[in-house]
C-alpha cells in the first residue's frame, strides 16, 4: 500500500495504539503534529525504568539511583547528539517546548532586553513563541515586530533587514504547525547575527520530521518537545550554546540547581542542572531517549523523504478528488512543507468535519492550532489539518478522503 | 451515523444553515457582547437591546461550528422579546440540559459553578433548544452548545450594572 | 513480620521493583521521602493511556482525544478531593512541588510583593521553598525573616507574634523531610491569616503520609508533587483558592493558557488552565490519579498510622542496638513526626554508610537532603536517612540495623 | 564485600583517619579557595602558598565523606613542595584517571570539558593516589574524590591571575 521511503507496515506494528479500533473502524491517526504515538520500544524503555531502577536522581548513593542517574544522563547525551549539540550539558530538559521557550524569556531576555528593544517573530508562530513575548512586553515595554507572509504562507523576507535593524532577538519557527511551511533557519540566523540579534528557533515541529543540527543552524536557544518525536509528554528540551547557559540567571529555583544555600543566598549549580529545579521526569527523560534511539534507527533523512512523499500524495488526491472546494494552506510543494495539510472544506467548519471523520475512526485536528496572529492573517477561524508520522501510508490518507466524502454527504443533505 | 444523528438534529443544522437575528444593532443602545471557545477559536458576539427589564432586541454575530452557531441562533430566537428574569432562567435550565457532563468534562463532580442542580427547573420549556441535548454524548462540543448562552449571561451581567 | 496498621506484604506484592535484587539481596527501599515507588495500578494506568486512549488533551473532537482528555481532567478531579479541595479547578497541575512554588513566587508574589516586604520562613524548608525567594529578594528587595528551632527542630514560635508583624506572606512546610518534625500548619495559618499574611504550605512530605485538608488548613497555597506520592515523576500540583488563582497574572505563556492571542496581545484562559501552558505531563497525570486512588483504598489514616508505628519502631530498635553512638535528629516521640529518620552514625560520614549498607541491597539517603539551611543549623554537612513508605515493614528497619553493624565493623578496623 | 575494599583501599581509609596538613595558613600570603559538592554537601578548603612558582605550603580543611577527605589528604601530600607546571600535569592525570566514568555519569561521550584524552600523561606517577581507580566503579562516588582537585585547579588559577 505504502511506496514511501519507509517500511510502513513494520512501523505499525511497533505502536500498540495503532491495533485499537474505534467504533468497529481501525484507528487512522492523522494529529501527529499535535502529539505523536509511542512505539513499544518507548513504553519499555519507561516501564523499565520504574520495575528495575526508578530512585530520585543525583541524589543517592546506592545502585538503583545510581542506575538512574546514569539512564537519565545518557538520555540527555542523546538528546544532544539528536540534535547535533556538541555537548550534553547543552541541552536543559523543561517540561515541554513551552517552557523551554518561557525559559528563555523569563532567565536570557529579562536579563539582556532593555524597554524599548525589539524582538521580531514571525506570522507563524505557534502561541508558545508569542505569548511568553506579549508577557514581557507588557513588563518591560518591548517591542514586537513581525516577519510578514507571502499569499502561500512563506515568510515574506523582502523587508527582512529593517525589521533585524536594531533588534536584540529573533524568534522564528524551524516548520509551521498549521501550514507545514519549513523555514530557512541557517539563513535567517545568519541575517541576525549580522545584525546583533540572538535567534531562539521553534523546532517542535522540525526535529520530528526531518535532521536538525543545531550547531549548523549557528542558533543561540532551540526548543522542542519529545512528545511530538514519538516520546512521553511531560518532558522537552531546551538547546543552547553553552556559553550562554552559563551567563544566564536562573529560571527556577530549588534543589538540584544550587551548589550551595544558605539563609542569606544561594549559588547555581553547574549547567545544566542550574535550569533544573526539583525532581525532574526520570522515567520520561529516558523514554525521550529511547524515541530518539528509534528515529535514528529510522533514520531521519529517511523520516523526511516519508513525509515528503506522503505529504505530496495527500496535496495531490485531496485536490484530484475535491478540486476548489478544498482550499490548502501553506507552499504548494511538498519539498517546502513538512507532513502536515490544513484545509478548508467547503464552508464546514473544522469542527464538523471532525466530528464526522471521526465517525469512521479518522483522527484530524480542528482549531486554530494554537496560532491565532496566523489564523487571522488567513482569514480563517479554525481549519481542519491532517499530519503525518512515521506510521501513517497513503492508505491513511485514501481513509480521509472517504471520510470527506461522506462529511459532505452529510452537511449537504 | 446514529450518533452522529443525534448530534447533528435536523432543527440544529436547519438554524445554523439559516441562522436568526443575525447581523448587528447599534450600540448604544444597544450593549456589544462577545466571547472566545479558547480551544477551538470560535466566535459568539451578541447585541442586546435591554429596556425595562425586557430583552427588546438581540442580534449575533461572529464564526463557527453547525453546533456553536445554530444554539447562537437558537438562544437568539427564544430570548427576543422576553422579560430578563425568565431568560435567566432560561440560561440555568440550558445549562443545566449540559451540565452533567461538562462537569464530567471539566473532571469535577458537579459542584463546580453550576447552580442549577439545587434550583426546580422543571417548569422551564426549553421548546427547540432541547434538540442540542444530543451534544451531551459529545462532551468536547458541549463548550460549543454553551458559549452563546455564556456570552449572554455576560452581557446580562453587564446591562444589570 | 509486620504488626503496623498495614496488611504490607500485600501491598509489597503490588510494587514490581520491590521483586528485584541487589547483588543477590532484595532491595530494602527505605528513600521514600526523597521519591516512593510506584504500584502496578500506577504503570497500568498510564500504560492503558498509551496504549488506548493517548491524544493530545483539550484540542481535538476525535474519540481518542475526548478520552485523554477525560482521563486527565478526571485525574485533576482526584488530585482535588484526595487533598480537600473545594472544586477540581483549584488543582493547577506543574512538574513538582517546587515549580507550584515558584509559579507562586513568579505569578502570585511578583504581582503583591513590593521592595521591604518580608515573606516568612522556617529553618526546616526544603531549598524549593527558600531558593525562589532568594532568587525574588535579588530581584525586588524584599526581606526573609526566619523561623528559628528548638533544640529538637520543631519550630520555635515563641517570637511567631513579631515576625509575622506585617509579613506579606508565610510559607512553610507541613512535615520536615530531613527531622520529620510535623508542623501544625492550621495554627500557623491562622496566626498567618490574623497578621494580614498569605499563607503558602509546602505539603510535598505531608501529603503522602497523613491525611492532608487544604480546606480546613485554611491557606492559600499548598504545593506537592506526585512522585513521592506512589505517582509518577514529572508532575505535581499546586493547590490555591480559586478567587487567588483568578486574581494572579499568568506565568508561563503558550497555548493552553489562552483564550484569544492576537499580534497586539492576548487573553487568559480559566482557571486552572491559565496556569498550564503547552502540552502537559498526560499520562504523569492520569498516573497521579490513580496513585491517589490507591493511597484513597488504603486509606491515609491507616498509612499515617501505619507511619508513625514504624517510626517508633525503628527510634527504639536503634537506640538500643546503638545508644549514643548514634544520633537521631527531629522530636524524640513519633507522634510529632513522619515517616523520616535522620541520625548521625558516629563520625562515619553518610556517604560511607549509604555506601556500604547499598552492599547489603539497603537504599538510605546520604548528604543535606536539599536542605542546607538547616544542616548549618544542625551543625553537619550531611546526614543518613531512612524514610518509610507503605510497602517498608519492621524487617526492613531490622535490616537497616544490621547493616549499620556491618557499617561500624567496616569503619572501626 | 569485593566492591567495597576496591572502592575503601586500606590507604584511603588511612588518609580518611589521618588527615595530612590539615589547618589553615596566614591569607595572604596563602591563597585561600573553598568547593562544594552540590549533590552531598562535601566542602573541601585549600590554603595554597604559591611563590615563584613553586606550591611551598598546603592546608586543608572542610567536611565530608572518606573519599573526599582522603583525596583531599593524598593531593595535600602529592602537591606539596612541587612546581606549579608539575601540579597541573598531575591534576590533569589525576583528572584522566577519573574522567572516562564521571564523562560516563554525565551522559556525555568523553568529550566533555576534560582534556586529557588528547596529552600525553604516560609518563606521570600518580603514587599512593592510584588507590582512588576503585572510585571509578562508584560513579557517584567520583564527584567525591575529583572535588578537592577541582578546587585545587580553581585555586591555582586565581593564584595566576
Ligand atoms: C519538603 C519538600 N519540599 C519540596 C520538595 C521538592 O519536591 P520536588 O523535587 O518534587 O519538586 C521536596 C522533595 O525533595 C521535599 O521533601
Ligand atoms: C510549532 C510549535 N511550537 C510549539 C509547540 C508547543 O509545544 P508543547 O505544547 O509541547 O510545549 C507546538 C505544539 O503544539 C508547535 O507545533
Amino acid at each position: 500500500m505504502s511506496t514511501t521511503a519507509l517500511d510502513v507496515a513494520r512501523i505499525q506494528a511497533d505502536f500498540p495504539i495503532l491495533r485499537r479500533e474505534v467504533r468497529g473502524r481501525r484507528l487512522v491517526y492523522l494529529d501527529s503534529a499535535s502529539s505523536a504515538q509511542k512505539p513499544q520500544a518507548v513504553l519499555d524503555a519507561m516501564d523499565r525504568v520504574y520495575r528495575e531502577s526508578y530512585a530520585n536522581v543525583h541524589r543517592g548513593v546506592y545502585t538503583i539511583a545510581e542506575e538512574a542517574t546514569t539512564l537519565f544522563e545518557a538520555a540527555r547525551a542523546k538528546v544532544a547528539r539528536f540534535v547535533g549539540a556538541r555537548e550534553a550539558r547543552e541541552i536543559v530538559f523543561t517540561r515541554n517546548a513551552t517552557e523551554a521557550i518561557n525559559l528563555v524569556a523569563y532567565s536570557w531576555a529579562r536579563a539582556n532586553l532593555r524597554p524599548g528593544d525589539a524582538i521580531v517573530l514571525s506570522l507563524l508562530e505557534h502561541h508558545a513563541n508569542v505569548v511568553p513575548w506579549h508577557i514581557l512586553r507588557e513588563e518591560r515595554g518591548i517591542e514586537i515586530r513581525w516577519i510578514p507572509l507571502t499569499a502561500d504562507q512563506r515568510l515574506d523576507l523582502s523587508d527582512l533587514d529593517r525589521l533585524l535593524d536594531g533588534a536584540a532577538m529573533l524568534g522564528v519557527t524551524a516548520m509551521s504547525n498549521v501550514t507545514g511551511t519549513i523555514v530557512d533557519v541557517a539563513r535567517l540566523a545568519a541575517a541576525a547575527r549580522a545584525a546583533g540579534a540572538h535567534v531562539l528557533v521553534d523546532a517542535c515541529q522540525a526535529v520530528p520530521q526531518m535532521p536538525v543540527d543545531v550547531t549548523a543552524w549557528d542558533a543561540d536557544f532551540v526548543a522542542f518537545s519529545s512528545h511530538k518525536l514519538l516520546g512521553p509528554a511531560g518532558i522537552g528540551a531546551l538547546w543552547a550554546r553553552a556559553e550562554l547557559l552559563e551567563a544566564m540567571p536562573p529560571f527556577m529555583g530549588g534543589g538540584e540547581m544550587i551548589r550551595d544555600v544558605t539563609t542569606d543566598g544561594f549559588l547555581t549549580n553547574d549547567i545544566p542542572w542550574k535550569f533544573e529545579a526539583g525532581t525532574p521526569a526520570i522515567a520520561e527523560a529516558v523514554g525521550m531517549g529511547a524515541a530518539v534511539d528509534y528515529l535514528d534507527a529510522i533514520g531521519m533523512d529517511a523520516v523526511r523523504a516519508h513525509e515528503r512523499e506522503l505529504t505530496r500524495y495527500a496535496l495531490d488526491v485531496l485536490t484530484d478528488r475535491f478540486g476548489d472546494r478544498l482550499r490548502v494552506f501553506g507552499p504548494a510543494g511538498a519539498d517546502d512543507r513538512g507532513g502536515v495539510v490544513s484545509f478548508l472544506f467547503d464552508d464546514i467548519h473544522a469542527h464538523d468535519v471532525s466530528q464526522v471523520a471521526d465517525e469512521e475512526g479518522i483522527c484530524v485536528r480542528a482549531g486554530h492550532h494554537c496560532a491565532k496572529p496566523l489564523m487571522r492573517e488567513l482569514g480563517v477561524p479554525a481549519t481542519t489539518r491532517a499530519s503525518f508520522g512515521v506510521y501513517n501510508d497513503r492508505a491513511d490518507v485514501d481513509a480521509l478522503v472517504a471520510a470527506l466524502t461522506k462529511v459532505e454527504d452529510f452537511f449537504s443533505i | 451515523m446514529s450518533g452522529l444523528q443525534d448530534l447533528y438534529r435536523e432543527i440544529i443544522l436547519d438554524h445554523y444553515r439559516a441562522p436568526r437575528n443575525r447581523g448587528e444593532l447599534p450600540v448604544p443602545p444597544a450593549h456589544k457582547v462577545e466571547g472566545f471557545n479558547p480551544l477551538c477559536g470560535d466566535e459568539v458576539i451578541l447585541y442586546l437591546e435591554v429596556e425595562d427589564g425586557m430583552v427588546v432586541d438581540v442580534r449575533t454575530s461572529g464564526q463557527g461550528c453547525s453546533i456553536s452557531q445554530a444554539s447562537t441562533s437558537m438562544m437568539s430566537a427564544a430570548i427576543k422579546g422576553k422579560p430578563v428574569a425568565e431568560v435567566a432562567t432560561l440560561i440555568r435550565a440550558f445549562k443545566a440540559l449540559m451540565s452533567i457532563h461538562e462537569s464530567k468534562l471539566e473532571g469535577a463532580d458537579g459542584s463546580d459553578g453550576s447552580d442549577a442542580g439545587g434550583t426546580d427547573l422543571a417548569g422551564v420549556r426549553l421548546g427547540d433548544l432541547e434538540a442540542l441535548q444530543g451534544v451531551v454524548k459529545f462532551p468536547v462540543r458541549i463548550k460549543c452548545a454553551t458559549l452563546a448562552w455564556n456570552v449572554l449571561q455576560q452581557g446580562l451581567d453587564e446591562t444589570a450594572v
